[in-house]
C-alpha cells in the first residue's frame, strides 16, 4: 500500500466534519470551542500534507500551519476569556443565552 | 510506516468522533488532546519535526490545559450535558455529511492526478527555519512573524481586559 | 449744455435721501425739514434753469433753424452691459416733455416739501418722511430724463418702491400697511407686462435707447421722426403672435406697465387705497407726478405707438372706460381724498384718451400736445386740491366730508384756493383746466364724434362731482366743531396753496403748442370756440348748477336721488365691487387655489415621496433584521450553506 | 507650492483650525474666527485686484494662478488650482459670508469651539472647491463641505434638528453618488488620463453617446445642492433647523456650489449634451422658480419663507445657466452672488429676530419696526433686494437673466422665460406679506416691547452684507464684466456661444 496524499486528507476531512457537527450541535460554548479546534487542526493537517506531498520545494503550508497554531492559541485565550465573562453574567456557558448581539 | 499510519488515522477518526459525541465535557477535552497528538504524529511523519513539536507544546500543552481550566471553572464536576434533541443532532449530522460529501467528492474526483508517493524533501533544519522566519526575502516570513507577535500581545492584553473582574 | 446742472438735478435729491436716511435720526425735525426743503428748492431752481435753457436758448443742440425742437442727450453713462448692443445707460435726455416734466416734478415736490413742514409737524418719523420724499423726487426725475427704456424701468421700479414706503408711512396702521402692499403688488404686476414688453422690443430691435426707437440723428441731437433710419421697425415685419403683430404685443404690454402706474382700469384699485399715506404724499405722488408716468411712457414711445393703430385704439378704449368709471365712482365717495383719487384716475384717463386719439394727420397730433398740456395743468390744480384737502384734514382731523361743512367761514385761504382748483378741473375759463381739456376734447372730436361726446360727458361729470365735493365741504350743513374751530394752516401750508392757485389761474395762457409737440415742430393752439369750447363750457356750467342745487344747502335731494338710482348709487359707492373681485381672485383663487395646494403638494407629495423612500429603506432593514438572530449556530448554518453551495457550484462547473 | 496665492485659501482655514484647537476662551475663539475670516477676505480682495491687473496686462489662458501638485499618482489625481472671474466672484462671496457668519454666531452656545471648528472645516471645503480645477479634488472638497453640515445642524440646530440634518445629508449624499458616477464616467470617457477640467474641456473628447448619460447625472448631482425641483425639500427643513451662521453659509455659499458645479462640470465639460438635454432641466428649473415662490407665499415660518424663496432664486440660477448664452450665464453668476449675499442677510436677520422673540412664526409677531428699527430696516432692505429693487443686487442679476434668456428664440425657452418673469410679482407678494405682518402694523405681543435692537456685532454683520448688496446693485458693470469676460469663446464652440 502506497500511502499517497489522499490517505492523509481523508482523516482530516472526517476530523473537519466532526468539528462541524460538534460546532452545530453542542450548546456548551467550550465544547463548541473544542469543535472549532478540531476544524482548525484538520485544516492545518491539510496545509502541511499538501505542502509536503505536492509542493515539497516550498515551505508555505508548513509556515501557515505554524502561524495558525500561534493564532489559534491567541484566539482560544480570547475566546475563553469571553466565555468566562459570559459565565459570570449568565451563570452558565450555554450558547443560546449568548444572543445579545441580535439585530 | 503503514502500520503507524493506520494507527494514527484510526486514532484521529475515532477520537474526533468521540470528542464531539461524548456528553462529558472534560472527556471531550481529553479526546481532543488525543486527536491533537495524532495530528502531531502526522506532522512528524511529514518530516516537520518542529511543527510537530509546536503542536504538542502549544496545543497539547497550552490550549488543552486552558480548556481544562475553563471547564473546571464553568462546570460542576461530574455534570453531564443534557442529551441532544434529535432534531438538532439530525441537522448537525446532515450538515456534516453534506460537507463531507461535497468536499470528499471534489477531493476524490480531483486528486487522481496528484496521487503519488511522498516525494523527497530537503531536511528542514532549525537554522533554516530560523532564517525563513526572520528573513524578508521571497519565502521569508518576517512580516507575519512580527504581525503574530503583535497579535499575541494584543490577545494577552485583550484576554486580561475581558476577563478581569470589574 | 454743461452736464453739471442736470447731474445736480438728479444728485441733490439722492444726496438728500442718503443724508436724511442715514443721519436723519441725529437731526432735529426742523433741521431735517429745512434741509429737505432747501435741497428740493435748489433742485427746482436748477430744473427751471435747465428747462429755460432748453426752451428759450435757441441753442443748435435744442432747436433747429426751422424752429423744430430736438432731443438732446446731455450725458449717458454705461451702467450695465448685457450684450454688445443691449446696454443699460444712465443718462439725461432733454426734450420738450422731459423738460416739462422736470419742471412739474420739482415744482410740486418743492411745494409738498414746504407744505409738509406744517402738515407733518410733530409726526414721528419726520426725518424718514423727508428722506422718502427726496428718494421719490430722485426716482421720478430719473424716470423722466431716461435715455433708454431700461433706465425708465429702473426708475419706474424705484418710484414704485418710494410710493410703497410713503403710503406705508404710518406703518402702525394696518390699513396703511395693506394699502402700501396693494399698491406695490398691483403696480408690480403691471410692471411684469412692462418688463416683458421691454424684452420683446429690445430683442427684436437690439437696443434699449429711445433715440433709436423714435428719432433720427440731427447733429449732436436727435429729431423725432416716424420712420427711424435704423429700420428698427422693419425688423418687426411679419413677426406676429396670436394674430397680432409682435410690435403691437410689445407696445400693449409696455402700456400695461403704464396702466398699472397710472391706475387705468382694471389696475386702478391701488390708487384709492393709496390715500392712506400722508396727504402731501398723495398730492405729490398719487396726483401730480408718479401716476402720470404711464402717460409719460406712452408719450415717450409715441412714434412707436403711431406705427400700431391697434395699440393706440387699445389705449383709447381703456382710457375712455376708465375716465367714465372713475368719474361715476367719484360722485358717490364720502372720503374727500378718495373723491380726489378717483378724479385723478379720471383725469389721467383723459390724457390717455388724448394720446390714443392723436394722429399725425389731425393737426399734427393735437392729442399729444393736449395730453402733455393737461398733464401740466392737472398736476398743478390736482396738487392744489390735494394740498387743500390736506389743510382741511389737518384742521378737522377727518377724511370724511360728513365731518366737514360750512368751512368757508373758518378757512378762507383754503376755501378760495380750493374753489380755484375746482373751477380749473371743471373746465371753466380762464382757469388752466379749461384750455387743456378743450384741446383734449378737440382732439377727440377730430378722431370721432363718439369719443368727443363721451369725453364731454365725462367732463360734465367731473364738474359735477368736484362741485359736489366743494359744496359738501364748504357749504352744506355745519357740524359741531366743538371749541377748537378749524382754521387755516400755518404760512408754510398756505404759501404752496396760493402759489399753485396762481399757477392754475394763468397756466392756461402758456403757448403750450410752441413748446411741446410730438415731433418738435411748433404747433399753434387755436381754440375752436363754437365747435368744442362753448358746448363744453355749457355742460360744465350745467353740471355745476346741478351740484349747486343738490348740495349747496342741506337737503334731502341727494338721498332721494340715491334711492331713485336703483342700486347704481350703491354700486358706485362700492366702486363697482372691483376690490371684492380682486380680493376673490387673489385670496380665493391665487392664495387658496394655487399657493396652498402647491405648498401642500410640496409637503406631502414631493417631500412625502422623499420621506417615503426613507420609510421604505427603514421597512426593508426592519424586515431583514431578524436574520441577525444573535445565535452563532444559526449563522454557521447559513454560512455553511453558502459555502457548500459555492463549493458545489465550483465543483460542478470545474469538474463536470 | 506655497508660492501660489490660491493655496492660502486652504492654508489659512487650516491655521484657523489649529488656532481654534488651542483656544481657551470665547474671546480667543472670536479672535481667531474674525481674524482668519478677515485674512481670507483680504486675500480674496487682493486676488480680485491682482487678477484684474493681470488680465489688464494681457494675461492669457482660461484660468490664472495655475498650479498642479500630484497627490495620488496612481489615478492621476492632482491638486490643481486655478481661478477665473467666476471663481473669484464666488471666493469673494464665500469670504464675505464667512466673516459675517462669524459675527452672526458671536454668542453661539453650547460648545462654541467645536462649532467654529466645524464651520471652518466647512469653509475649507468651500474654498477648496472653488479653487480646484481637478475634478476629483473638487469632489473631495465638495464632500468636505457637505459633511460638517450634518453635525452643525444636528448639534446646534433648533426644532426637529436630527430629522432635518439627516434628511439634508442623505439627500445631498444621494446627489453626490450621482456626481461621483458622473465624474468617473467623465474621466474614463474623456480618455485623457487627466482629471483636469480645462484639459477635458479643451479636448472635448467625451463621446456624445456618453454625454447623454453623464450630463443628466452631473446636473442632477449638483442640482440637488442647487435646490432644483423636485430635489429641493431638504432646503426648507434644513434651513429652518440650522443655526444662523450655518443657514447663512449654507444658503449663501453652499447652494452656490451646486450652481457653480452645474456650470463648471456639467455644461463646461459636456456642452453637446447640455445643448441637447437642456430642455428637460429647463422645465424643472422653470417650475422651481415659480413653485418656490408660490410655496413661499403661504408659509408662516420665517425660515421656511426664505428657504422657499431660495428655491425660487436658485432655480433662476440653474435656469439661466441652461440658457447657454453669455448674457444669461453672466446673469446666473450674478444671481449667485446676489442671492448669496441677500439670503445670508435674511438668515442673519431671522436669526437675530429669533434670538430675541424666540419664535419664527410670523403670526405671533408684528410691529417689530417699532421695537427693533435697525433690524427691521435691514430686513426691509433685504426684502427689497430679494424682490428686485433697482440699486440693490437682485435687480441687476434678474434683469441680466431675463434679457439673456429672452435672446434664445426657441418657443420653450421663451415660454419659460416669461413664466420665470412672473416670479418677480410673486416674490413681491411674499416679501411684502412678511414685511407687512412682521415689521409693520401694531405690536402683536406685549412682551416684545421689552426687546432690544441690534448689538454691535450684529450691526457689523448686517451692514457689511447690505453694503455688498448695494455695491453690486449700484455698480453692476464692474462685476458683470469680470464674469462676462470669463466665458471664453473656444470652450463653447459646440453650443455656438
Amino acid at each position: 500500500m502506497e500511502i499517497n496524499v489522499l490517505y492523509y486528507l481523508l482523516p482530516s476531512l472526517v476530523m473537519f466534519c466532526c468539528g462541524i457537527y460538534g460546532f452545530l450541535t453542542r450548546k456548551n460554548m467550550i465544547a463548541m470551542l473544542i469543535s472549532l479546534e478540531l476544524m482548525l487542526n484538520a485544516v492545518d493537517i491539510n496545509f502541511t500534507v499538501i505542502n509536503r506531498f505536492i509542493y515539497p520545494d516550498g515551505q508555505e503550508g508548513m509556515f501557515f500551519s505554524l502561524f495558525a497554531i500561534a493564532i489559534a492559541a491567541a484566539e482560544t485565550a480570547m475566546a475563553i476569556a469571553i466565555i468566562i465573562n459570559l459565565y459570570r453574567v449568565n451563570k452558565n456557558v450555554d450558547v443560546r443565552d449568548a444572543n445579545k448581539l441580535q439585530g | 510506516m503503514e502500520i503507524l499510519y493506520t494507527i494514527v488515522a484510526l486514532a484521529i477518526i475515532i477520537f474526533s468522533v468521540l470528542t464531539v459525541t461524548t456528553r462529558k465535557i472534560l472527556r471531550a477535552a481529553t479526546y481532543l488532546l488525543f486527536t491533537l497528538f495524532g495530528a502531531a504524529i502526522i506532522y512528524f511523519m511529514m518530516d516537520y519535526e518542529f511543527l510537530g513539536a509546536v503542536q504538542i507544546a502549544v496545543y497539547a500543552g497550552g490550549i488543552v490545559v486552558l480548556f481544562v481550566f475553563a471547564i473546571l471553572l464553568t462546570t460542576k464536576p461530574g455534570h453531564n450535558s443534557e442529551k441532544l434533541e434529535s432534531r438538532r443532532r439530525g441537522w448537525g449530522i446532515c450538515a456534516a455529511v453534506l460537507t463531507a460529501g461535497i468536499t470528499g467528492y471534489a477531493l476524490l474526483s480531483r486528486c487522481c492526478s496528484l496521487l503519488g508517493a511522498k516525494p523527497d524533501m530537503e531536511f528542514l533544519t532549525m537554522n533554516k527555519l530560523g532564517e525563513y522566519m526572520l528573513s524578508t526575502d521571497r519565502g521569508g516570513y518576517l512580516l507575519p512573524f512580527e504581525a503574530v507577535s503583535v497579535l499575541l500581545l494584543a490577545c494577552i492584553i485583550g484576554a486580561v481586559a475581558v476577563a478581569r473582574k470589574r | 449744455m454743461n452736464p453739471i446742472i442736470p447731474l445736480l438735478i438728479l444728485c441733490l435729491p439722492l444726496l438728500g435721501f442718503l443724508v436724511l436716511g442715514l443721519l436723519g435720526h441725529k437731526m432735529s425735525h426742523k433741521a431735517a425739514g429745512w434741509y429737505g426743503v432747501l435741497s428740493m428748492g435748489t433742485t427746482m431752481v436748477l430744473a427751471y434753469i435747465t428747462a429755460a435753457t432748453y426752451f428759450f436758448s435757441n441753442d443748435a443742440a435744442f432747436i433747429t433753424e426751422a424752429g423744430n425742437r430736438l432731443q438732446h442727450i446731455i450725458f449717458n453713462q454705461d451702467w450695465l452691459q448685457f450684450t454688445d448692443s443691449l446696454i443699460i445707460r444712465l443718462g439725461f435726455l432733454l426734450d420738450p416733455i422731459s423738460a416739462l416734466l422736470i419742471v412739474v416734478i420739482t415744482t410740486i415736490s418743492f411745494c409738498v416739501h414746504l407744505y409738509s413742514l406744517g402738515y407733518m409737524e410733530g409726526e414721528k418719523g419726520f426725518q424718514r418722511y423727508y428722506a422718502f420724499l427726496q428718494l421719490f423726487s430722485f426716482s421720478m426725475l430719473g424716470l423722466v430724463v431716461a435715455t433708454n427704456i431700461f433706465q425708465m424701468y429702473i426708475f419706474w421700479e424705484l418710484v414704485g418702491a418710494s410710493s410703497y414706503l410713503l403710503i406705508g408711512f404710518y406703518y402702525t396702521r394696518p390699513s396703511a400697511v395693506s394699502a402700501s402692499k396693494k399698491a406695490f403688488i398691483v403696480t408690480r404686476f403691471a410692471d411684469l407686462g412692462f418688463l416683458i414688453g421691454i424684452l420683446i422690443l429690445s430683442y427684436v430691435t437690439g437696443t434699449f435707447d429711445f433715440t433709436d426707437f423714435t428719432s433720427v440723428q440731427d447733429g449732436s441731437s436727435y429729431a423725432v421722426a416716424l420712420n427711424t433710419p435704423m429700420g428698427i421697425l422693419a425688423r418687426f415685419q411679419g413677426a406676429t403672435f396670436m394674430g397680432c403683430s409682435l410690435l403691437t404685443w410689445a407696445l400693449v404690454l409696455i402700456f400695461m406697465g403704464g396702466m398699472g402706474k397710472s391706475a387705468m382700469l382694471p389696475l386702478h384699485i391701488w390708487l384709492p387705497d393709496a390715500m392712506e399715506g400722508p396727504t402731501p404724499v398723495s398730492a405729490l405722488i398719487h396726483a401730480a407726478t408718479m401716476v402720470v408716468a404711464g402717460v409719460y411712457l406712452v408719450a415717450r414711445l409715441f412714434p412707436l405707438y403711431l406705427m400700431e393703430e391697434a395699440a393706440l385704439m387699445f389705449i383709447t378704449v381703456v382710457g375712455a372706460i376708465t375716465a367714465f368709471y372713475a368719474a361715476v365712482v367719484a360722485c358717490t365717495q364720502i372720503d374727500i381724498k378718495r373723491v380726489l383719487a378717483f378724479s385723478t384716475i379720471s383725469q389721467i384717463a383723459f390724457m390717455m384718451v388724448s394720446l390714443g386719439v392723436a394722429r399725425p394727420e389731425f393737426h399734427e397730433s393735437l392729442g399729444y400736445m393736449a395730453s402733455m398740456f393737461h398733464l401740466f395743468t392737472h398736476a398743478m390744480f390736482k396738487a392744489l386740491l390735494f394740498l387743500g384737502a390736506g389743510a382741511l384734514i389737518h384742521a378737522v382731523h377727518s377724511n370724511d366730508y360728513t365731518a366737514m361743512g360750512g368751512l368757508r367761514k373758518y378757512m378762507p385761504i383754503t376755501h378760495i384756493t380750493f374753489l380755484i382748483g375746482c373751477l380749473a378741473i371743471a373746465g371753466i375759463p380762464p382757469f388752466s383746466g379749461f384750455f387743456s381739456k378743450d384741446e383734449i376734447l378737440s382732439a377727440c372730436y377730430q378722431q370721432s364724434w363718439i369719443w368727443g361726446a363721451w369725453m364731454s360727458m365725462v367732463a360734465g361729470l367731473t364738474a359735477f362731482y368736484m362741485f359736489r365735493l366743494y359744496y359738501l365741504i364748504f357749504w352744506w350743513d355745519e357740524p359741531d366743531y366743538g371749541h377748537h374751530k378749524p382754521h387755516d394752516g400755518p404760512w408754510v401750508m398756505s404759501l404752496p396753496l396760493v402759489f399753485l392757485a396762481a399757477v392754475s389761474c394763468v397756466a392756461g395762457f402758456i403757448p403750450f403748442g410752441t413748446l411741446v409737440s410730438w415731433n418738435g415742430v411748433p404747433y399753434h393752439i387755436h381754440i375752436d370756440w363754437m365747435g368744442v369750447a362753448l358746448p363744453s363750457i355749457i355742460i360744465a356750467v350745467a353740471a355745476i348748477a346741478l351740484a349747486t342745487v343738490m348740495y349747496r344747502k342741506k337737503n334731502s335731494l341727494p338721498e332721494k336721488f340715491a334711492k331713485a338710482s336703483c342700486g347704481l348709487w350703491t354700486a358706485a359707492h362700492n366702486r363697482f365691487y372691483w376690490d371684492e373681485i380682486y380680493l376673490f381672485i387673489t385670496h380665493k383663487i391665487i392664495f387658496n387655489g394655487i399657493c396652498r395646494p402647491i405648498a401642500w403638494f410640496d409637503r406631502h407629495i414631493i417631500d412625502g415621496s422623499m420621506n417615503g423612500l426613507a420609510w421604505l429603506a427603514q421597512r426593508l432593514s426592519i424586515t431583514i433584521r431578524p436574520l441577525q438572530s444573535g445565535s452563532v449556530q444559526a449563522y454557521v448554518y447559513i454560512y455553511l450553506f453558502g459555502a457548500l453551495l459555492l463549493g458545489a457550484i465550483t465543483t460542478a462547473c470545474v469538474l463536470l | 507650492m506655497f508660492s501660489n496665492p490660491l493655496i492660502y485659501f486652504v492654508v489659512i482655514p487650516v491655521i484657523m483650525l489649529l488656532g481654534l484647537y488651542l483656544s481657551r476662551s470665547m474671546a480667543h475663539i472670536r479672535t481667531v474666527a474674525v481674524t482668519g475670516s478677515l485674512c481670507l477676505l483680504g486675500l480674496s480682495i487682493w486676488l480680485l485686484v491682482d487678477y484684474l491687473g493681470l488680465r489688464a496686462a494681457g494675461a492669457e489662458g482660461a484660468m490664472l494662478y495655475r498650479g498642479d501638485w500630484t497627490w495620488f499618482s496612481a489615478l492621476n489625481i492632482k491638486l490643481s488650482v486655478g481661478v477665473d472671474g467666476i471663481s473669484i466672484a464666488m471666493i469673494l462671496l464665500s469670504s464675505i459670508i464667512l466673516l459675517t457668519g462669524s459675527f452672526a454666531s458671536w454668542k453661539i452656545n453650547p460648545l462654541p469651539k467645536e462649532f467654529f471648528l466645524w464651520l471652518i472645516l466647512l469653509s475649507i471645503g468651500v474654498f477648496g472647491f472653488f479653487i480646484s480645477i481637478d475634478l476629483f479634488t473638487m469632489f473631495m472638497f465638495y464632500e468636505v463641505a457637505l459633511i460638517p453640515m450634518y453635525l452643525l445642524i444636528g448639534i446646534w440646530g433648533t426644532g426637529r434638528k436630527e430629522y432635518s440634518a439627516m434628511k439634508l445629508t442623505l439627500m445631498l449624499m444621494g446627489g453626490s453618488a450621482f456626481l461621483m458616477l458622473s465624474l468617473i464616467g467623465i474621466y474614463y470617457n474623456a480618455g485623457l488620463d487627466s482629471w483636469n477640467i480645462l484639459d477635458i474641456a479643451q479636448a472635448d473628447s467625451i463621446p456624445h453617446s456618453w454625454q447623454y448619460f453623464l450630463f443628466p447625472m452631473a446636473f442632477v448631482g449638483f442640482g440637488v445642492l442647487g435646490a432644483m425641483f423636485p430635489f429641493h425639500t431638504w432646503s426648507p427643513d434644513g434651513h429652518a433647523c440650522a443655526p444662523t451662521a450655518v443657514s447663512m453659509l449654507h444658503a449663501g455659499v453652499l447652494m452656490k456650489l451646486g450652481g457653480y458645479g452645474c456650470f463648471r462640470v456639467a455644461i463646461y465639460l459636456m456642452p453637446f449634451a447640455a445643448n441637447e438635454l437642456a430642455w428637460i432641466f429647463l422645465i424643472l428649473t422653470g417650475i422651481s422658480v415659480v413653485y418656490g415662490a408660490f410655496s413661499a407665499c403661504v408659509q408662516t415660518d420665517l425660515k421656511y419663507i426664505n428657504a422657499y424663496s431660495s428655491v425660487s432664486h436658485c432655480g433662476l440660477v440653474l435656469f439661466a445657466i441652461l440658457m447657454l448664452n453669455t448674457t444669461a450665464m453672466t446673469g446666473a453668476i450674478m444671481q449667485m452672488l446676489s442671492h448669496g449675499l441677500m439670503t445670508a442677510l435674511f438668515f442673519a436677520l431671522i436669526g437675530m429676530i429669533y434670538g430675541r422673540t424666540h419664535t419664527r412664526d410670523i403670526r405671533e409677531m408684528g410691529g417689530l419696526m417699532k421695537i427693533m428699527p435697525f433690524l427691521a430696516v435691514c430686513y426691509v432692505i433685504a426684502g427689497m433686494a430679494s424682490l428686485g429693487l433697482p440699486g440693490l443686487s437682485g435687480f441687476v442679476a434678474e434683469m441680466t437673466i431675463f434679457v439673456g434668456s429672452f435672446q434664445e428664440t426657441a418657443l420653450l425657452n421663451r415660454v419659460f422665460t416669461i413664466i420665470a418673469c412672473c416670479s418677480i410679482v410673486i416674490t413681491a407678494v411674499y416679501i411684502l406679506r412678511v414685511v407687512g405682518k412682521l415689521l409693520l402694523g401694531p405690536v402683536q405681543n406685549e412682551h416684545h416691547l421689552e426687546l432690544t435692537d441690534a448689538t454691535w456685532w450684529e450691526r457689523t454683520s448686517t451692514v457689511t452684507l447690505i453694503i455688498c448688496v448695494a455695491a453690486i446693485g449700484c455698480f453692476p458693470n464692474f462685476f458683470e464684466s469680470l464674469i462676462r469676460t470669463t466665458f471664453s469663446a473656444d470652450i463653447f464652440k459646440v453650443i455656438g456661444m
